[in-house]
């Protein structure tokens, strides 16, 4: 569930971030912070709205005085932390995360209906991989193109779980979940049956809107005409816990 | 007026569609300027058919899919002082690595049989052997600088060879991204 | 209840048997099943029958020696395992020859020495009813000071005396990281909730480790009275026990367990006629080693898949439901019984300066005396392997004994003289772990050894975070064509990059120590995979 | 409109319904049981079927994907049905150091079976387990539930081969 709603009585601390001295409220996280201070920090699986899920390791953060890294959408402030968010180390990690990405699911963008719209591929190159050092997985995976609006790729997915997220908090039909583990997950509608097939769908088309890459898209698209629209979610997201 | 020496550059396509040459052309008035500064000593765009023995600049587009393709990548690596991996074919094996989730076999009894009504019959005579798998050119070979793109543009590849004609290792990804 | 009220209710259970004189105690722990146990105890009561009443045959729990099972020994009641005659191997055929020998001398063919070093140098406090008590039995159980230490506990003690007393003790968590247990407790103890839990981690999950199975066999209820006295110290009310299915037998005695003693008061409501009341319930695992780290644990309690979620909150913060919850592993729990009964500076007293007390080892490789020892923290390797474990058979040469399971590393023959703790295995780049030990011969390769880890690691994997998903797997496919001698230099450097970034990014322990066994094969062993490298 | 779901009927009159649904009652048919009741299912009827996974998810009313994300993320439920007779190898640490690779492989090419799958015949399927805690008889196996130890590749077929 994404964090409740705001105590009356919750602290202001402050904290430094990349050297720069900032306030916030201590219920907030360091991602939080960071994008409100237009400080960038990459991510993937993290989405405002959503629960968080701290799986793509890519906000990862260096919080001085202590050896482990943090993940930035699971870390809450606190007063005077003393944070490094773009460190030689952490580019270096970061490029190697999005190599791994791209080898496990054999991302081909120049044919990606995506093409130019995908978080994934903007991550790349703001990381500065221009290439992959590690041999793609050359795993098979099928289309599926059996809804009649939408269409999944799983070459193109992530496992980031927005899609899941989204479809079980905001639009409470969990028709998505993981089945698998490691190397063998993949994302399933119901019982891993064809997309079209599924009784719980409501094809409201939320987890497209939010999918990073070009694994969720409409049907109809062609490359690069994917563009995703995600100005709905903080809307709905608040309408839900004011509930 | 003393000109400076030419930088010499090669290049070749192995297994893509050639886009990147082209794209390669589409620097348009500025080949002009260009071929003051290098000189293009072996590449489908010119005459000669031999790869001369030292090379400063040596660009590979297209990826390794065949036994020829194997070949042309070592004796570049072999005779280029720096190789360039222009295109996501030579980047990522792009299209042409889309092969590789099928056997080989299937493969080419897909495109040369299954699909033919005439006389279909595989090609044996005159063509290279194709490799079980498509590798990005770094799959084979050491490459230095790497130009994603599909293909990258013309500004791209412009950038890239002005920086190594300066002497300087470019960070093509400033100027282009995979897919682009 | 008080404490003269269970000594009385011991001595009612103790007079039950007050005629028995000798028993033949028979293991009938998995080990000693499978290698046929149960015959020979039939063979055993069928044989005895009703013909020596001062003798009785009775199952007990490991004797250790699993290399050596079916084990059976005779003793004098309340005998320890170095005061009884040990015999090994045996099977139903030797049952007369047993019985005959309760009046007389003992079976020779079959005598295994308990003065040998693997029983003399071992120092018992976890396993001190193990191969002595019947694990079946809730009176054998009271019958030796079993439940003493809660009734103690809720009669005598407030909760913050039992959590001075686990502090002073200075016990670390048994299941691999060390975490000081008091402050586990007291942490747990301090966030105000309406509702806490209790569990006990009896997910052994690591390959060659056996450590909890043979306690949970052997002495359930010391397990679940550790465990009472920490819901009582913590305030929780209800508990688990998260067992894997792979152990069935020791499911089927926890479950005799809890029956009995929530039958007999010490379980369920007003646990001694206090106010204090706990349920426990068990919850069988499925086959993910992942549900050994405590955040997947709780997960798959919730009945999800499971995978680890960030930390912080941690679960004394936000566990089970989001409630504050104490996770502890078996071993850990079954040291609480006797650090209440005999104090916590008496506990501080074994072992070495921060790692108190005792630890279970599981012996197993290429090792004479494969099976179970408990020794003081401070234990050199050497003692532990040559001189308990007999060293190797074969006569072949040691080469390294891999410590902390898929997480661990592996210890080369210089470094056999350190002293065992949880801090001097750190340094050698390595970890306690569970307890698990795999000693490993002249013949081992060990770029195979950590090509096997990286496997487990990657089909262990939950998925949920790429380092460890795509990360082990790409480890892993290198390593595979370096033990096939294919890879080249770079593949190597690119390992060795991959190793730390896994460790460093992945979400939870199992990705974050997942290159733990390649990174110290290379850093004892480079010489093997220099000869391994493809362009070498 | 009640938006209380109704507790579906068991899938057919077979009596091993009735355990499955004990053990949901026992836990209230709490989202939580959800574990315990795919083992109850897979303890009754040997493994895994698409129906049984349907019922599951309407009477602890769970979510479908939910269901099938929890079935396939445990090794230890199987979603296909076993053979007459399961031999288990340990492929622990200390019976791979003892050759437990070794087995599996001998059994591979004897039964023409890859770990998890099952002959032709439907007579034998062929599992591998992390440590099944019988280390002390390295190289272990289990063949229908009975712990075996310390056997070669020929003595284990040779049992292998007494099965019916």
């Amino acid at each position: 569930m994404p964090p409740p709603a705001t105590q009356p009585n919750v602290r202001v601390v402050t904290l430094n971030i990349d050297g720069r001295d900032l306030s916030a409220r201590e219920d907030e996280t360091i991602i939080e912070v960071c994008r409100e201070n237009q400080i960038p920090i990459p991510s993937l699986c993290y989405l405002e709205g959503l629960s968080i899920w701290g799986a793509c390791r890519l906000c990862l953060v260096e919080l001085a005085g202590q050896g482990r890294l943090l993940a930035a959408c699971s870390t809450r402030v606190t007063e005077g932390m003393q944070i490094q968010t773009n460190t030689e180390k952490l580019q270096r990690y970061r490029r190697t995360i999005v190599e791994l990405l791209f080898a496990e699911r054999n991302h081909v963008c120049s044919v990606c209906v995506s093409n130019g719209h995908c978080e994934l591929q903007y991550l790349a190159q703001t990381c500065g991989v221009d290439h992959v050092r590690v041999p793609y997985r050359q795993a098979s995976y099928r289309v599926d193109s059996s809804h009649e609006m939408f269409r999944l790729d799983h070459d193109r997915c992530i496992l980031c779980t927005r899609c899941v997220r989204v479809c079980d908090e905001i639009e409470g039909a969990h028709t998505w979940d993981v089945m698998g583990r490691g190397t063998e997950c993949r994302v399933i509608t119901d019982m891993a049956q064809p997309w079209g097939e599924s009784d719980t769908c409501t094809s409201c088309g939320k987890c497209v809107q939010v999918c990073p890459t070009g694994a969720l898209v409409r049907q109809g698209t062609s490359v690069g005409e994917m563009v995703k629209d995600q100005h709905f979610l903080p809307i709905l997201a608040r309408r839900r816990h004011a509930q | 007026m003393s000109t400076p020496p030419k930088i010499t550059v090669a290049t070749t396509w192995l297994d893509g569609c050639s886009g990147c040459h082209m794209s390669f052309l589409d620097m348009d008035e500025r080949l002009i300027e260009l071929v003051q500064q290098v000189d293009i000593v072996y590449s489908p765009l010119v005459d000669t058919k031999t790869l001369p023995d030292h090379v400063d600049v040596g660009i590979l587009e297209g990826s390794i899919s065949s036994e020829d393709d194997l070949e042309k990548a070592y004796a570049f690596r072999k005779h280029c002082k720096i190789l360039v991996s222009l295109g996501d074919c030579a980047v990522n094996g792009n299209v042409p690595a889309m092969r590789n989730h099928f056997k080989l076999a299937d493969v080419v009894d897909h495109a040369y049989r299954d699909t033919v009504t005439v006389q279909p019959q595989t090609p044996t005579r005159g063509v290279p052997a194709l490799l079980s798998l498509v590798k990005p050119i770094h799959g084979v070979v050491g490459v230095d600088v790497f130009v994603p793109g599909c293909p990258p543009s013309a500004d791209a590849i412009w950038y890239v060879l002005s920086e190594l004609i300066a002497g300087r290792m470019p960070d093509p990804s400033s100027v282009t991204r995979f897919g682009a | 209840m008080n404490l003269d009220d269970l000594a009385d209710l011991a001595e009612q259970y103790r007079a039950i048997d007050a005629n028995v004189e000798r028993e033949v105690r028979v293991c009938m722990a998995a080990s000693c099943q499978s290698s046929g146990a149960a015959p020979v105890m039939d063979a055993l009561l069928a044989g005895l029958g009703d013909s020596k009443p001062a003798c009785k045959v009775k199952g007990v729990g490991c004797m250790g020696l699993c290399s050596a099972g079916p084990l059976v020994s005779i003793a004098d009641r309340d005998a320890s395992l170095e005061e009884s005659t040990l015999y090994r191997d045996v099977t139903a055929d030797d049952a007369a020859d047993i019985i005959a020998s309760l009046d007389g001398p003992p079976v020779e063919r079959l005598r295994c020495p308990t003065d040998q070093p693997f029983f003399a140098r071992q120092q018992k406090i976890v396993l001190e009813n193990a191969g002595i008590i019947d694990p079946d039995s809730f009176k054998g159980y009271v019958a030796v000071g079993g439940y003493s230490a809660l009734i103690r506990a809720l009669s005598e003690m407030t909760p913050a005396d039992v959590l001075r007393e686990v502090t002073d003790s200075g016990l670390r968590g048994r299941g691999g990281g060390g975490y000081p247990t008091g402050l586990k407790w007291s942490t747990v103890a301090k966030m105000p909730a309406t509702q806490k839990y209790v569990i006990c981690n009896a997910d052994e999950g690591d390959p060659g480790a056996f450590m909890d199975r043979a306690i949970l066999e052997s002495d359930p209820h010391r397990v679940l009275e550790g465990m009472a006295i920490a819901a009582y110290a913590i305030g929780a009310n209800k508990a688990y026990v998260y067992v894997r299915a792979e152990y069935p037998l020791a499911v089927e005695r926890l479950q005799t367990a809890i029956r009995k003693a929530k039958r007999s008061g010490f379980l369920g409501n007003k646990i001694g006629d206090t106010q204090f009341s706990l349920e426990v319930e068990i919850r069988l695992g499925a086959g993910a080693f992942v549900c050994g780290e405590e955040t997947a644990l709780m997960a798959s309690i919730e009945g999800l898949r499971g995978q680890p979620r960030p930390r912080p909150p941690y679960p004394a913060e936000s566990g089970l439901w989001g409630y504050p919850t104490l996770i502890n592993n078996v071993e850990t729990f079954a040291n609480i019984t006797p650090i209440l009964r005999e104090g916590g500076d008496w506990f501080a007293s074994i072992g070495t300066e921060r790692s108190n007390g005792t630890k279970v080892f599981a012996l197993a490789g290429t090792i004479t005396n494969t099976g179970l020892i408990e020794v003081p923290m401070g234990t050199s390797l050497r003692d532990i392997i040559e001189v308990i474990g007999g060293g190797i058979p074969g006569g072949k040469a040691f080469k390294a004994v891999q410590t902390g399971g898929p997480s661990g590393g592996c210890i080369p023959a210089q470094h056999l003289d350190i002293a065992v703790d949880y801090d001097s295995l750190k340094t050698l780049g390595t970890m306690m772990g569970s307890g698990g030990m795999i000693v490993m011969d002249e013949t081992s390769s060990m770029v195979d050894v950590a090509r096997y880890f990286m496997e487990f690691c990657m089909t262990e994997s939950c998925g949920k975070c790429i380092p460890c998903r795509a990360g082990t797997q790409q480890m892993h496919s290198i390593l595979d064509r370096l033990a096939k001698s294919q890879a080249t230099r770079a593949e190597l450097a690119l390992l060795e990059e991959l190793c730390e970034v896994v460790q460093a990014t992945s979400l939870c322990g199992l990705g974050q120590t997942a290159p733990n066994p390649v990174l110290s094969t290379m850093r004892y062993f480079r010489n093997e995979y220099e000869a391994k490298l493809g362009d070498a | 409109m009640s938006l209380q779901q109704a507790k579906p009927p068991l899938p057919s009159d077979d009596k091993r319904w009735k355990l499955v649904n004990a053990t949901m009652r026992r836990n209230g048919y709490a989202d939580h049981a959800l574990i315990e009741t795919l083992h109850s299912v897979q303890d009754a009827f040997g493994f895994l079927d698409e129906g049984s996974l349907r019922f599951v998810a309407a009477a602890l009313d769970l979510p479908l994907s939910k269901v099938f994300g929890v079935a396939t993320f445990y090794h230890l439920f199987t979603l296909k049905p076993k053979g007459r007779h399961a031999c288990v190898v340990c492929t622990g640490t200390a019976c791979y150091i003892k050759g437990a690779g070794g087995l599996v492989e001998r059994l591979q090419e004897r039964y023409d079976i890859n770990p998890g799958e099952t002959t032709e015949d439907n007579r034998l399927s062929l599992l591998t387990a992390r440590c099944v805690g019988a280390c002390g008889l390295a190289p272990a196996i289990v063949i229908d539930g009975d712990v075996l130890g310390k056997l070669d590749s020929e003595s284990l077929i040779a049992k292998l081969e007494e099965l019916t």
